[in-house]
C-alpha cells in the first residue's frame, strides 16, 4: 500500500480549486472521523456523507415495527446497532423484552434451534453487503419459528435518485468498498459522474480521493477502483444470485426520503413463511419526521449537519430527533462527536 | 457502510464453515459466499466471508498509486 | 426525568446524574470529599490520612476469561485506593444475590476475593449479605468499600504542562474481553480481561519518582479518564495513537466487533501524569511488576484544554468520553 | 444448592449462607474482623480504633411513613457504627439504579440522607452509581459503608450473667409501618417507622455508664438479635412479654396481619446489656435523648443459653429467630 | 375475663388423671405456643392438634393447580399464609409469577377491577370462617377476568371421620371458636363427645379446658360455650345462608386424609363463570405423599411430630416434606419452634 | 384456624363498608355478613366484620369461669 505521506503530499500537490466529493458510506464516515483524515486533506477538498447508514435510513415505521414483536413476547435478535435506534416509543434496549445482539443472521438461527418454543425474530438491515448472508441463511430453510423483518436498501436507486435531484453540487462519489465487494461496480457505470470505490484504511481513502481529483481535472466520469484487493467489476456473482434468489426488489421509503423505487429487498414467495410481517400480521407505518430536522437535506449532500438548527441543542446524541443523531455511522452524531466540540 | 474485516482461513469445516484468524484472534465464520482454501485471505462481515482478498492485488496498491500519481507528473 | 442507560456509563451524561446524587451538604469530612469526584476520599484521623472509597459491581458473564466478579469488586477498590495513594488495608463486603443463585458460584467468587486479597495484603473485614426474589434482579451485585492509609495521596486532577502521560499497561483488554465472551460471537477465551489488583505495582511507582495524577481508566476507559484528569486540570493532552499499547487480539476483536478499544474498561491498569524528569525512574519501576510490564509513555500534558490524538495518518481528532456502554456493531 | 430468599432474612439458616459468603482467610486487619459478625469492624490505625461497616438497603416501598430508603440507608450504616461504640465519620454511597428511576425520587433520597447525616454530623464522602437496564433490577439499591471511630469498643457477645437487658424504645416499628403501608392492607400512613440514625442517643448511654453489649435489631427484628447476642456470650435471656415496649397501633397492626412484632425490623432502635449497677443512669440518658424516650428494661441475663420469655399468663416460651421474613397471614 | 391465675389454679385444682384434648384449630395451637399455655398447664393434661389448619390440609394437588393459573400468566391473588407452602415444583413466592398477597377476596377483586387486561384467580383457601366473605363477594357478581380456585373445607365433616375412626383416645374438643362465630355450634351437638367453644386468649383457652375437664369428671358430653362474646349455638346466620347460595358441599380429598364425603365447597351452577379449574379447563391431581411423612397420624392427634422419624432431621420448616411442616399453623411447624430446641 | 381480631366500627359507608378501630388503627372492612351500628364492636377476619361482639357477653365470661368453678367446688 502506498504510505499516507506520499499520498497526501500527492493530494495537495493536485488540488488548486474547491472540490466536493461525497461518500455513501456510513464505514466511510466512521474512518474519516477516526483516523481525522479531513486535518490532513488540502484546503479546498470536502467530504460530505451520503445516504451510506442503514441504520439512519431505517424509517421509524420499521422500528416500531421491530418493537411489536418485542411486544407480543418474541425474542428479537439484531445487530448492536440498531438497539438503541428511538422508535415512536422508546428503542430496543429499554424495551425490558428479550432483544439479542448477535453478530449476525445465523446467530439468530441458532437461537431459534434451542428454543423452539418461541418465536424468533430477526430484524435484518443493511445494503447489498449484508443481504446475501441473510439470503444464504434463509435458503437452509431455518426452524418455523424463525422469520426476519426485511429492512434491506439498494444503494443504485439512492444514488440515482439523489443524481436526479441534483441539488447538491458534487465532483464525483467515493461508493462504498463494501458494497462493492459484493456488487461489483458495473451497475455504477451508468451513472454519469467521476466515480472511484474506495476501502477504508485512510490510506485506501486518501487514494480513492486523489483518483477522483485527477478524472475531474481530466474531465472523466468513469468508475475507478481504488481497492482492487477486495473489489472487482463483477463483485462477488455467487453472493448476487443468492440475495436475487431469495428477495425480491421492492418500491420502499427511506428514512428523511420519499419512497425510492425498487430500493428495497422483499422475501419471494416462496420464502413468505419467514417474513415476520405476514406471520404476525404487522404493518409498516409511515412516521413523520421532526419538522425542524434537516436530515434529509444531510443525506442528499446539501446541508451539513451544522445548518440544522437543532444540532447540538434539541437534537443530540442523547436526544437525537433525526435518523442521523442516531446511528453510530449517522453525520450528525459523528459531527457531534469529532467536528464541533472544541474546532 | 458494513463493518468487514479480513482474516486468513486456517481451516475448513463441514456445512460451509470454516475457522479464520483476525490477527491473535480466531473464529468460525460462514463460508457460503465465497469458494476458499485454506491459507487464503477473505474479508468477513456479519460472521459471513463475503470475498476473497487478493494478495497481489492488495500488494499492487502501491503500484496503483505510482501509477496514478506518475500520470499526474505529467 | 428518567434515570436511563447513559448514566451509567461516565462520561458527560453521567455527569447530570451525578449532579443530583453528589448534592450532599455533608459531603466532606475534613479532607478530600464527595466534591471532587475523585477515584476516592480522604479523611484525617488523628495523624493518618485515611482513604476510603466504594464501587458496587456488576458483571455479565460473572465468570469471564481471565477473571470474574469477585476479582473484579476487589481490585476496583483497591486500585481505586491505590490510585489516592492509599495502601488498602480493609474492604467490606455487601452482596445483593438473586434467589436461586447457585452456592458453588458464590464460593468461587469468595475464593476468587480471598486470592486478590492476598496478593496486596488486605482484608475484607465486615459484609452484609441481602437475597432478593426471583425477578428483582439479574445475578449478583457485589459492593466494596475499601478503607487505606496514604503517606502521600494522589488526585487525579494534578495534570501539569510538561507531563508525561504513561499507561501502565495495554488498554481494552477486560471490556473487550467480556464482550467477546458474551454469548453469540464465540470467541471464546481468546481474550483475557486484566483484572488485576494494583497497589503493589503503584507502591513501586510512588517510591521511584514524583506522580502528580493517577487515575484508573475503568468504566468508560481510557476515553473517559484521560478526559476527566484533563478537564479537572484545564489542561491540554496530546496522545499518540501508535504509542498506544494494545494488545493485536484486542485489536483484531475491536475491529470486528466495531468497538472502540480506548472506550471500554480495564480493570487492571492506571493512567499517570509524571513530570519529564521522573518518567524513566517510574516507567522503570511500573515494568518492574508482572502488572505494569507493557508499560508505555502514550502523551504529554500541555497548556489549554481537550484531549486530541495524534494519528497514523498525521491527522487529528478528539478523543471524547463514550455516550453510553458501546454495544457490538456490525454494519 | 440454591440461594434462597430465607438464606437472606437473618437467623440460622442465614447462618449457612454466610458460612459460605465469610470464608475468607484475609479477614481481619489487626482489630475486630469478619470472623465476629459484629455489627461492624475494628481497625487499628496509628493510634486510633477505626470502626467500620457496610450495608445494602433494598426498601419496598422506597417511600413509606416515618421515612424512605435514604434515611434507612444513612440510618443503618450510622447505627452499627454506633453499636461498635463508634463515632461516624464518614459514609460511602454506592447506588444501583434501575433504569426509569424518576430523578425527582433520586433528589428526596438524597436530601433525605443528608437530613440524617446531619443529625449525628457525618458525612457521604465518596460513592459509585450504577445503572441497570429495565428488568435486572427493580427500583434501587443503596449501599452505604461508613468510617467512625471509637474510644472504647463495644461488642455485640459481650452480654454477662447479671446484667440487665434494656430496649431503647418500642419494637416492631419499621417492620410493621412497611407492611401496613403495601398495597392491599389500605393502612395508609397509621403506623410510623422508626427510622433513625443513633448516634447522639448512644453517645450519651456510653457517657452514663458501662455498656457490656449493644446491637440494633434490625433484620429478623428483636427475636433475631437477642438470640444472636445470647448465643455469641453464651448466657441465657430472659424476656418479661409485658415489659416489651410496643405501640397500641403496632399491637394491633400485627394482630390483624398475623405477624410476630419481634420478628420484624427495628431502624432506629438498640438492644443493650448493662451491668445492675448502671441501669439507672444507662435508661436515663437514653430517655434524655428523643430516640430513647421510650426506653425500658425488658429482662435479664443469667447463665444458661437460649432466650426466653415470660408470657403474661406466667408460661414460658422460647423466643426463636425467625426462618424467613414474616408475610402476613390471615388464616 | 377471669384471670389467668384463677383459671390455672381452678386446673391445678381439678386434674386429677391423666386427659387428653384435641383443637381442631391452627390459631388455638398458634396462640397455646405463643403464650406458652402448655407450660401452665397440670401434668396429665395434655392438647393435641387435630386438622384444624387450612393450609395444612389443602393438598399438593390444589397449590401445584395455583401454580399453574402463575404459569398462564394470570396475577394470582392469595393470603400470604399459601406464599412458602411448596407444590411439585416450587411454591408460589418462589414461582417468579405476578403473585400478590392480599387481606381478603375483596382486594383481589380490586386488582381485577384495576388491571382489566389480565386474568385475575383468587385462591380461596379457608373453613366456614372464610367461605362466606367469598361468597358475599361472588354475589355482587365481579368482573369477567377474575375467579377462584376454591379450596375450601367444612369442620364437622372432617370431625365426624375423626371419631369414626376411633383411633386416638380423646376425652373430648376444643372446638374452633372462629369457626363458630360464622356456624354455631348446633352442628357439633350430633357428635357424642365433650366439647367446648372456645376463643383464643390464654384465658379463653384455659377456660375451655376447665369446662372440658368438668364435663368429663361430671360424665357429660355436649357443647358448651366459653367464647360467648363471639359465639352463639345459631351463628351467623346471614354467613351461613350467604355460603350456601353461592357453595355447594362437595366430596373432596385432604392433605394427608382420604376423601372425606361433603367436606369441601365448589361453585354452584350459576356462578360456574368464577370457577378458575372450570374457566382454564385444569383438574386436581392427587399427588401422593412421601413415604415416611406420618402427617396423617398427626392430624388425626394419634401421633405427635416427634413421632415422626423425619420430624426436625429431613423435615424442617425450610425443607417440609409433609403439611404439617409447611404452615405457620402446622402441628410439626409450631413444635418444631416451639417445643423442641431446647426442652 | 382463622385469624380474626375484635374491632369497633367507627363509621358506615356506602356499600357495605365500614371503618373500624383495632385500637389507634383504623380500617375499612366488609360489613356484608353483619348488620351492626356505630360503635358497636365486630370480629374482623379477612378484612370482612364476621360477627357483632356482645360487650355484655365479654364481661360475663369472668361470670361464666365463677359459676363454671363454683359448681365444681362442691
Ligand atoms: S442535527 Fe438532528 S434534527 Fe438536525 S439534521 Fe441532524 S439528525 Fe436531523
Ligand atoms: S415432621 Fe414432616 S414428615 Fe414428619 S409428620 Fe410432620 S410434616 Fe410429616
Ligand atoms: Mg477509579
Ligand atoms: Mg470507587
Ligand atoms: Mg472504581
Ligand atoms: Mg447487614
Ligand atoms: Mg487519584
Ligand atoms: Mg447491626
Ligand atoms: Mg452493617
Ligand atoms: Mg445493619
Ligand atoms: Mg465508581
Ligand atoms: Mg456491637
Amino acid at each position: 500500500m502506498a504510505t499516507g505521506d506520499e499520498l497526501k503530499a500527492a493530494l495537495h500537490d493536485l488540488v488548486d480549486r474547491d472540490y466536493t466529493f461525497m461518500h455513501i458510506c456510513g464505514t466511510h464516515e466512521a474512518a474519516i472521523a477516526r483516523t481525522g483524515l479531513r486535518s490532513v486533506l488540502p484546503e479546498g477538498l470536502k467530504i460530505v456523507m451520503g445516504p451510506g447508514c442503514p441504520v439512519c435510513i431505517t424509517p421509524q415505521g420499521e422500528i416500531d415495527a421491530a418493537l411489536k414483536f418485542v411486544e407480543k413476547g418474541c425474542i428479537v435478535a439484531t445487530y448492536g446497532d440498531l438497539l438503541r435506534v428511538p422508535g415512536t416509543k422508546g428503542s430496543l434496549e429499554s424495551s425490558g423484552g428479550d432483544v439479542r445482539v448477535v453478530q449476525g443472521i445465523h446467530k439468530a438461527v441458532e437461537i431459534a434451534e434451542k428454543t423452539p418454543d418461541k418465536e424468533v425474530v430477526f430484524i435484518s438491515v443493511g445494503f447489498e453487503t449484508t443481504a446475501p448472508t441473510v439470503a444464504a441463511t434463509i435458503l437452509a430453510r431455518p426452524p418455523e419459528n424463525f422469520s426476519i423483518l426485511s429492512c434491506h436498501r439498494l444503494v443504485p436507486p439512492a444514488m440515482q435518485w439523489l443524481l436526479e435531484q441534483g441539488e447538491a453540487s458534487l465532483d464525483g462519489f467515493l461508493l462504498p468498498g463494501h458494497v462493492c465487494v459484493v456488487t461489483g461496480y458495473e451497475e455504477y457505470e451508468q451513472f454519469p459522474v467521476p466515480q472511484v470505490v474506495a476501502g477504508f484504511e485512510a490510506e485506501d481513502i486518501l487514494l480513492g480521493l486523489l483518483m477522483l481529483v485527477k478524472q475531474v481535472k481530466e474531465g472523466r466520469h468513469e468508475v475507478e477502483n481504488a481497492y482492487p484487493r477486495a473489489v472487482c467489476r463483477e463483485g462477488n456473482r455467487k453472493a448476487m444470485d443468492l440475495m436475487y434468489e431469495v428477495f425480491e426488489p421492492v418500491d420502499v421509503e427511506w428514512r428523511g426520503f420519499p419512497v425510492i423505487p425498487k430500493s428495497g429487498l422483499k422475501l419471494r414467495p416462496e420464502f413468505r413463511q419467514y417474513d415476520a410481517l405476514e406471520k404476525f400480521g404487522i404493518e409498516i407505518k409511515h412516521v413523520e419526521k421532526h419538522s425542524g430536522c434537516i436530515c434529509d437535506q444531510v443525506l442528499r449532500g446539501v446541508a451539513q449537519p451544522t445548518d440544522c438548527k437543532l444540532f447540538g441543542k434539541v437534537c443530540t446524541p442523547r436526544t437525537p430527533v433525526g435518523p442521523c443523531m442516531v446511528s453510530h455511522e449517522g453525520a450528525c452524531k459523528i459531527w457531534n462527536l469529532y467536528h464541533v466540540r472544541h474546532l | 457502510m458494513c463493518v468487514a474485516v479480513p482474516a486468513e482461513v486456517i481451516e475448513k469445516k463441514d456445512g460451509n464453515i470454516g475457522v479464520v484468524d483476525y490477527g491473535e484472534l480466531k473464529q468460525e465464520v460462514r463460508l457460503d459466499l465465497v469458494d476458499v482454501e485454506i491459507g487464503e485471505f477473505v474479508l468477513v462481515h456479519v460472521g459471513f466471508a463475503i470475498q476473497k482478498l487478493s494478495r497481489e492485488e492488495g500488494l499492487s496498491t502501491r503500484e496503483l498509486f505510482k501509477e496514478v500519481y506518475a500520470a499526474m507528473e505529467e | 426525568m428518567k434515570v436511563n442507560l447513559m448514566h451509567g456509563a461516565g462520561g458527560e451524561v453521567m455527569g447530570e446524574l451525578l449532579s443530583v446524587i453528589t448534592k450532599f451538604e455533608n459531603n466532606n469530612a475534613g479532607g478530600i470529599g464527595l466534591e471532587s469526584l475523585d477515584d476516592g476520599a480522604v479523611i484525617p484521623v488523628g495523624d493518618q490520612k485515611i482513604v476510603f472509597t466504594t464501587d458496587s459491581h456488576v458483571v455479565h458473564p460473572i465468570f469471564f476469561p481471565g477473571g470474574d466478579i469477585g476479582r473484579i469488586a476487589v481490585s476496583g477498590t483497591v486500585n481505586d485506593l491505590a490510585m489516592m495513594g492509599g495502601r488498602p488495608i480493609a474492604l467490606s463486603c455487601a452482596m445483593v444475590i438473586q434467589e436461586g443463585f447457585d452456592v458453588a458460584d458464590l464460593e468461587r467468587i469468595v475464593a476468587s476475593m480471598d486470592a486478590a486479597l492476598g496478593e496486596v495484603g488486605a482484608s475484607v473485614v465486615t459484609g452484609d449479605t441481602k437475597v432478593l426474589e426471583r425477578g428483582s434482579l439479574d445475578g449478583i451485585i457485589i459492593n466494596t468499600a475499601g478503607v487505606g492509609v496514604a503517606n502521600h495521596v494522589v488526585r487525579d486532577n494534578g495534570l501539569r504542562p510538561g507531563d508525561v502521560i504513561i499507561s501502565s499497561g495495554t488498554l481494552g483488554d477486560h471490556g473487550l474481553a467480556i464482550m467477546a465472551h458474551r454469548e453469540g460471537f464465540d470467541l471464546g477465551e481468546q481474550i483475557k480481561s486484566d483484572v488485576a489488583p494494583l497497589w503493589g505495582m503503584v507502591e513501586r511507582a510512588l517510591a521511584a519518582g514524583e506522580i502528580h495524577a493517577m487515575k484508573d481508566p475503568t468504566r468508560g476507559g481510557f476515553a473517559n479518564a484521560i478526559n476527566e484528569m484533563a478537564s479537572k486540570a484545564g489542561v491540554h493532552v496530546e496522545i499518540d495513537e501508535e504509542a498506544l499499547p494494545i494488545r493485536t487480539s484486542v485489536r483484531s476483536a475491536a475491529a470486528m466487533l466495531g468497538i472502540d478499544p480506548l472506550e471500554v474498561a480495564n480493570e487492571g491498569k492506571t493512567i499517570m501524569g509524571v513530570p519529564a524528569d521522573d518518567v524513566e525512574a517510574v516507567l522503570k519501576a511500573l515494568r518492574s511488576h508482572k502488572y505494569g510490564k507493557d508499560a508505555a509513555i502514550i502523551g504529554r500534558v500541555t497548556e489549554g484544554s481537550g484531549v486530541v490524538m495524534k494519528t497514523k495518518i498525521g491527522g487529528e481528532r478528539f478523543i471524547e468520553a463514550p455516550i453510553g456502554d458501546p454495544v457490538p456493531r456490525v454494519c
